[in-house]
């Protein structure tokens, strides 16, 4: 899914939810190849972790439509508030087995303090305001158990409304 | 109005979604959610700590206030946990 | 330079200075190859711009040992903050042009919070405290000029000196 | 004692490295830095801001009231730009 931001200022950005992977090279490359005015990239990827090795595998319910509405939703308010070049925001769902990629942020600019607090933004949001779902699948369990919200990511979300960006 | 439940309320009221004609006396989303609440022993269950549940309506966030005039669809789902 | 960290609670980690250039996937899979206890990983590269295309090429001088003693001294620091799983730090000199990479700060870690804090921490330090200058090549000027050194860098700096991490 | 030279201090001295033997009077970083600038006309021009100059003693960074006994090398550079 490819946006095209309304105001002039604003850079296009890309919001895909889907279940095959993705490859973090490959999405960087499509940011940054024939231009020579990116100074930072930041990267973020989330993975599933084995939890000690007791995890089989996560499975990621969402909400189609709205998942990519939300991420846009956000992806749009990062554009806005930092000088990005690039940004794009990939959320995978289906059933994801330990050391595999969930998630990708990745945030190109002139300015490595923008790049990174426009990650850590979106991944702030994603974790609280992007409708996924967690169940966890654990090796010697039959049945699996919903992921509980955290509070501290809540409050990861919050510092954004406190702090205006430098 | 179709109605849509997701993870732990989808499987608590086995129902992913549905399309339901609900009562004048049901005008918020509040209102709905004691409604389906009333329906049965799953419902029940799926509704009975509605401080948990978080509620779209047509695809945006709104709260047990939110009037449904208009409304196309209505989600109930847990605290997100996505990322 | 390959260290081992001193502290068994901290981890190995990679500090390199090189006139070559790097390969963020490559370095990236090194962190993460046979492991599943790996949540998220940020990579920061910075690259080389063309300032609205009046840069011929950057000149980067650094001290050498220094320079690699300072990295390290400050990705020590790093790891014994942050509960990392891996993390890798390059920084390139020599003459490079716009568009190419000159830094890569790579930190994984279980949680999102630690890998951007300590990649971004790496980012600030390495800005205001490893002995490397930059010369500007401008295609319009014979003689290049050193970048003067930016208040902002060392406010960036202080920042992990007044707020301890989550 | 090895002095070394770097970036607009390189080339403002003509010099990234030399050895020197330092008359008894130089007892720190600060004494050393004024000793230099009287050298000839390239040491004056980059002396002449001591405040914009950074020192590493070994390699590690120190002040202008730093004591050099024991030092190996001693290097002035301008406030680093690296990252």
């Amino acid at each position: 899914m490819k946006h095209m931001a309304a105001m002039t200022n604003t850079i296009e950005y890309t919001v895909r939810v889907q279940e095959e992977d993705f490859n973090v090279s490959k999405e960087t490359e499509l940011l940054t190849q024939d231009r020579k005015d990116i100074g930072a990239i930041v990267t973020f990827t989330g993975l599933c972790r084995d939890e000690g090795g007791t995890l089989e595998a996560l499975e990621l319910e969402h909400y189609p439509g709205m998942a990519e509405a939300q991420i846009s939703r956000f992806a749009q308010q990062a554009v806005e508030r930092w000088p990005l070049t690039g940004l794009t925001v990939i959320h995978r769902f289906g059933k994801i087995p330990p050391g595999e990629n969930i998630v990708l942020v990745i945030a190109t600019s002139p300015h490595r303090r923008a790049a990174f607090e426009a990650a850590d933004f979106l991944m702030d949001f994603l974790k609280t305001q992007a409708p996924f779902w967690k169940k966890e699948h654990l090796k010697n369990a039959s049945e699996g158990s919903w992921v509980e919200a955290k509070t501290i990511d809540d409050k990861d979300a919050e510092r954004w409304n406190k702090n205006a960006p430098a | 109005m179709k109605v849509r439940y997701f993870a732990w309320l989808r499987e608590r009221t086995g129902t992913s979604q549905e399309t339901l004609d609900l009562p004048e006396t049901v005008k918020t989303t509040g209102d709905l959610m004691n409604w389906l609440a009333a329906r049965d022993e799953g419902y029940a269950f799926a509704f009975e700590q509605p401080d948990t549940i978080r509620i779209a309506v047509n695809q945006e966030h709104v709260d047990t206030d939110f009037v449904l005039t208009g409304t196309e669809e209505v989600a109930f789902f847990p605290p997100m946990t996505g990322g």
